[in-house]
């Protein structure tokens, strides 16, 4: 046990409150920096799609955020089962703190999606696989949140909705795979294939930079809600205004 | 004396944001009865199930024989037998059916043995439902299943709740009785807890 | 005070046993999904047109919504009663592990709601107008299927335990997890349907029931001992 | 010790209040019946196929089928915690009628689960490939709909509460009752959404509606009483 | 003595294929404190029930002020205040929630009201929802209902069911009080009836 020291001590509630506290900065500013010139870069300097036109743009938002809403429920998952095996708030504190952030990137997913397949395939919504996986796994993160906010207790909260989240896990993969072999019609995956990416670099260097900017402010935003989760969950909670005096937390 | 059965040191427990045991240490024997007093809401219920392993505690530790909980519940299983707030009878289920159910969830057990035990409650030949006999009545029953569990050590939840007065008497000679035989019974209770005994020891919970 | 301990495979059937004696004591109760299964299948050539050619095209896929949607709602209080009144607790006071317990509950549920309602499928699916040669992978599917929706069910009926509860967070769990269900046996009845072997989807029911089977107990036990605080 | 007694409106408001609070008390809880909706929907081309001229002309009966489905799954347990707790006893000895109160509480109920589910209506059409006109009366349909389905629902679920012999058959009688308000409604839908009048079907609707106003709480009323013996 | 406030005549009642009540006859007037005894299973909830209105009898009657009980029903909602084996609270609203409610289906009621009565039985400041209360504040809970109710009459099933002692002395108190003010009680209990009152009556069942 004694080699483990290191990893309670981070898990005890003033270390990892001052650790997501000193985390925020590197995380935060980095992502608005990539943020501002992907962005820029995608909707104002990147050529049209020759097929697409302007509208192709909505891949700089649309894609980060598909990529988000799956590493949300993987980050939720394992730390929920963390938590559960290892009865360790932090983990559950992180589990709760991510949820909603997942669920939002989801979301987004879904609504650019559907801005974009107005002009490409006339409807703003198909039964196509993609799209349909996408809404399950929306269905998934609210029936987590749902289920988080029918218990009083944060507690019981924590270790009730870390089973959900575990068995979602492994579903995960299922839901997709499944989905897939009932229908396919959305675009193949242009960035991530074998024989590298199919984009002009123009339009693909923009792409990466969102990627990161978008997953840098997922892990910023997940600080901030961590903190707010720690206090939440801790009874004696005077350790903090010590530290928010002083400066230094003593655990 | 023998080496103690149970064994509870600084335990805290929190009940949402209510600081309910703040650091409880204490022992108990075999051959005790252990009385848990204090008002309501001082935190019994919430002791008996910690002690079941029902309840998780913050801090502090709980060991059965020098074996901290979480190590063998099957252990703890055997060991213990539990009455809550709450029967744990079946409402559809007859007195025996229920009571035979839950012993054979632990040892193979006669219907003769179910029909004696429901018998030393007073509750021999009631044959309808559970949901058909009254709040005493089922409380018997219940009693009846700690009887058969055979259990050394007993967990009462205010045993005697519904219980006439003749139930109250029956269940402290039960209790004597299984003290005297080396059981070790906890019990909480806010009256009938004057019975004659050597072994009664009482804790008070605030 | 040593006693024969028993066994866990005794175990285990004794409360098999019990599920079914409290079953068929509540004849309603076991009645209740077979009922709904067939209303909900009825509903569709009213709500539709009652024309042969498009009801034989969405057959399959009505019967297993309509399935899926009555396990669901069987599932709901499965474990309510054995916690209000304090059996499970019980149960997990026993020295047998409780996971294994639960298992052998949600077995049971599943041969007094799943098995009645694969079959009973060949009747409806008759009724829509399936053909003959597909009436048995119908059945075959919906029983594997309903084997893992059962386990996937009581997971989420034993999360809402010690919540305020709503029989609609129970579908908002569970629904999602019974998606891949839902496709792999209508497609595998589609293709039966079409004179195809069904096998493959039948093969992925089967796996999923084992994955399931391996699986669920661990969350279940966690569960419900969650719902205990 | 003479007081101010509350008058019924007062009192069915005050009930009516206790339900949202409940309700409201989580965002959840709320959103729960149209979240459901909308995933019973996605079962459907996922079990079905997703062609969309196949699903827009199983449309409209798919819409009604996921809303009957998602009213009764909500209504189960309708009465349940309130008669487990012994709250209906304490409405039953208050000097107001008991039937209102109960109405009072289904019209809670209906708000809260029927009228969201038919506001979101139009969205799960449109998913469908339902035209845009045919989304109004959808809209209506459902509401009219979904109210006389909870009032049928309610008579069930008091009926399962004492668990009386023959309660099931009681239960099963009010479900061919529902029947009538998927025919008219998913009629009323699909004349829309061939531009033809719909009025028919929504007078129909609107007729049953009053019908079950009118008769639904005594039964209610009824069947509560029973269950306390 | 004032005319009898309720009279039972002959009163009969089956549960099931068991005879329970067999020809009970009674009377009580304003002020009375009737105590009902009798071993478990007596019918001492049967027959509070049946004056509450909950079971019918199948012979024999009950009248309120000479109405009978079927007359109306509403009459009789306006004078009886009933707590019974179940608490009647709902599990998710806060105490006061709970109180406020059962009290404004009867009256109009100021949360001032509400949060005294709540004091009164010593749950004063407690907002977290009634699943989270121990089995006695429940209770407390309860007993702060019937107290805003402003009834006449009052049917309590074992009031003291998981009260500590200042619990009960608390309820005594309570019940003596309303009787002084000319209110009718008519409690079931197994013990803790001992306390002093002229108006105290008993009525054994069996
Ligand atoms: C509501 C509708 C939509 C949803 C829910 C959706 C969902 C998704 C998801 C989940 C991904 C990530 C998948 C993966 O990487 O395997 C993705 C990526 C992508 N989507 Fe969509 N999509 C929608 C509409 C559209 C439309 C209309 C288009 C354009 C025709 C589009 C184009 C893309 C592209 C280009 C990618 C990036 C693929 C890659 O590089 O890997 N999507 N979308
Ligand atoms: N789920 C819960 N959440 C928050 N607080 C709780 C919860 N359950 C109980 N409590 C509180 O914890 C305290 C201890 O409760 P417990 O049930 O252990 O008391 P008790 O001693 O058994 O009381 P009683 O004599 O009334 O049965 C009480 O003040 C109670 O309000
Ligand atoms: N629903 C029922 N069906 C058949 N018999 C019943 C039913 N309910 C109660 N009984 C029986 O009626 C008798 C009276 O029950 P009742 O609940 O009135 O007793 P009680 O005096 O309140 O007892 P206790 O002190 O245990 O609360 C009991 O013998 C009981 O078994
Ligand atoms: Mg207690
Ligand atoms: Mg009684």
């Amino acid at each position: 046990m004694t080699r483990l020291t290191w990893f309670y001590r981070l898990a005890s509630p003033p270390t990892s409150y001052a650790t997501a506290g000193r985390l925020l900065p590197w995380f935060a500013v980095p992502a608005f920096l990539l943020l501002a010139v992907g962005l820029y870069g995608g909707l104002v300097l990147a050529p049209k799609d020759y097929q697409q036109g302007d509208a192709f743009r909505i891949i700089y938002v649309h894609a980060p955020s598909a990529w988000l809403s799956l590493l949300g429920y993987s980050v939720l998952g394992v730390s929920a089962g963390i938590g559960l095996i290892w009865r360790m708030k932090l983990a559950h504190a992180l589990a709760a703190a991510v949820a909603p952030i997942g669920a939002s990137f989801t979301f987004l997913c879904l609504v650019t999606g559907a801005l974009w397949g107005r002009p490409m395939w006339g409807a703003y919504w198909a039964w196509d696989a993609r799209l349909t996986s996408e809404l399950i796994l929306l269905f998934m993160y609210l029936g987590y949140l749902a289920l988080r906010s029918s218990y009083d207790d944060l507690q019981r909260a924590d270790r009730a909705s870390a089973v959900l989240a575990l068995v979602g896990l492994v579903n995960v993969p299922i839901i997709h795979f499944s989905v897939n072999w009932w229908n396919s019609l959305h675009q193949g995956s242009t960035v991530l294939r074998a024989g590298g990416p199919a984009m002009p670099a123009a339009m693909l260097i923009p792409l990466l930079e969102s990627f990161a900017g978008f997953t840098l402010l997922f892990a910023a935003i997940a600080c901030i809600r961590l903190q707010a989760e720690i206090l939440n969950r801790e009874r004696r909670p005077t350790w903090w205004m010590d530290s928010a005096i002083k400066g230094v937390p003593h655990d | 004396m023998a080496a103690s059965l149970l064994e509870v040191r600084d335990l805290h427990l929190w009940r949402g944001s209510l600081h309910v045991l703040r650091g409880l240490s204490f022992e108990a024997c075999a051959g005790d009865v252990l009385v848990l007093e204090g008002a309501n809401g001082s935190g019994k219920t919430s002791l008996l199930r910690v002690l079941a392993g029902l309840l998780w505690p913050e801090a502090g530790e709980v060991r059965w024989e020098g074996q901290a909980l979480d190590d063998d519940r099957a252990a703890l299983g055997r060991r213990v037998s539990f009455l809550g707030h709450e029967q744990g009878l079946h409402a559809d289920l007859t007195p025996a059916e229920n009571a035979m159910f839950a012993t054979q969830l632990r040892r193979r057990c006669a219907a003769d043995e179910v029909r004696e035990a429901l018998a030393q409650v007073g509750m021999a030949d009631t044959d309808r439902p559970t949901r058909a006999l009254s709040a005493g009545q089922r409380r018997r029953v219940a009693m009846a299943r700690v009887l058969l569990a055979k259990a050394p050590v007993w967990l009462l939840d205010e045993p005697w709740t519904h219980l006439d007065a003749s139930g109250v008497r029956l269940c402290q000679d039960l209790i004597e009785a299984h003290a005297a035989h080396g059981g070790l019974v906890v019990l909480s209770a806010h009256y009938g807890v004057d019975f004659k005994s050597t072994r009664l020891r009482r804790l008070g919970l605030s | 005070m040593s006693t024969a301990v028993t066994s866990l495979p005794a175990v285990m059937a004794l409360v098999f046993a019990r599920e079914c004696r409290l079953a068929f004591r509540r004849w309603s109760q076991l009645a209740q999904p077979v009922v709904f299964f067939l209303m909900v299948t009825t509903l569709f050539p009213l709500a539709l047109s009652p024309e042969p050619a498009l009801l034989r095209s969405i057959g399959p896929g009505v019967v297993w919504v309509a399935a899926v949607l009555a396990s669901l709602l069987a599932l709901e209080s499965l474990f309510k009663t054995d916690w209000d009144d304090g059996t499970l607790e019980q149960w997990a006071l026993s020295d047998q592990p409780l996971a294994m317990l639960l298992l052998a509950k949600v077995a049971a549920h599943w041969c007094l709601s799943g098995v009645p309602l694969a079959l009973c499928a060949p009747v409806v699916g008759y009724a829509l107008g399936l053909p003959m040669s597909a009436l048995g992978t119908l059945m075959g599917a919906l029983a594997l299927g309903s084997a893992v929706l059962s386990l996937l069910g009581a997971v989420g009926a034993a999360l809402t335990l010690g919540s305020r509860r709503g029989s609609v967070l129970l579908a908002l769990m569970v629904l999602p997890l019974a998606m891949p269900v839902l496709i792999f046996g209508a497609r595998a009845t589609d293709l039966a349907m079409n004179g195809d072997a069904p096998d493959a989807g039948l093969w992925l029911l089967a796996a999923g029931l084992i994955a399931a089977i391996s699986l669920v107990p661990l969350a279940l036990g966690a569960a419900v001992r969650v719902s205990f605080e």
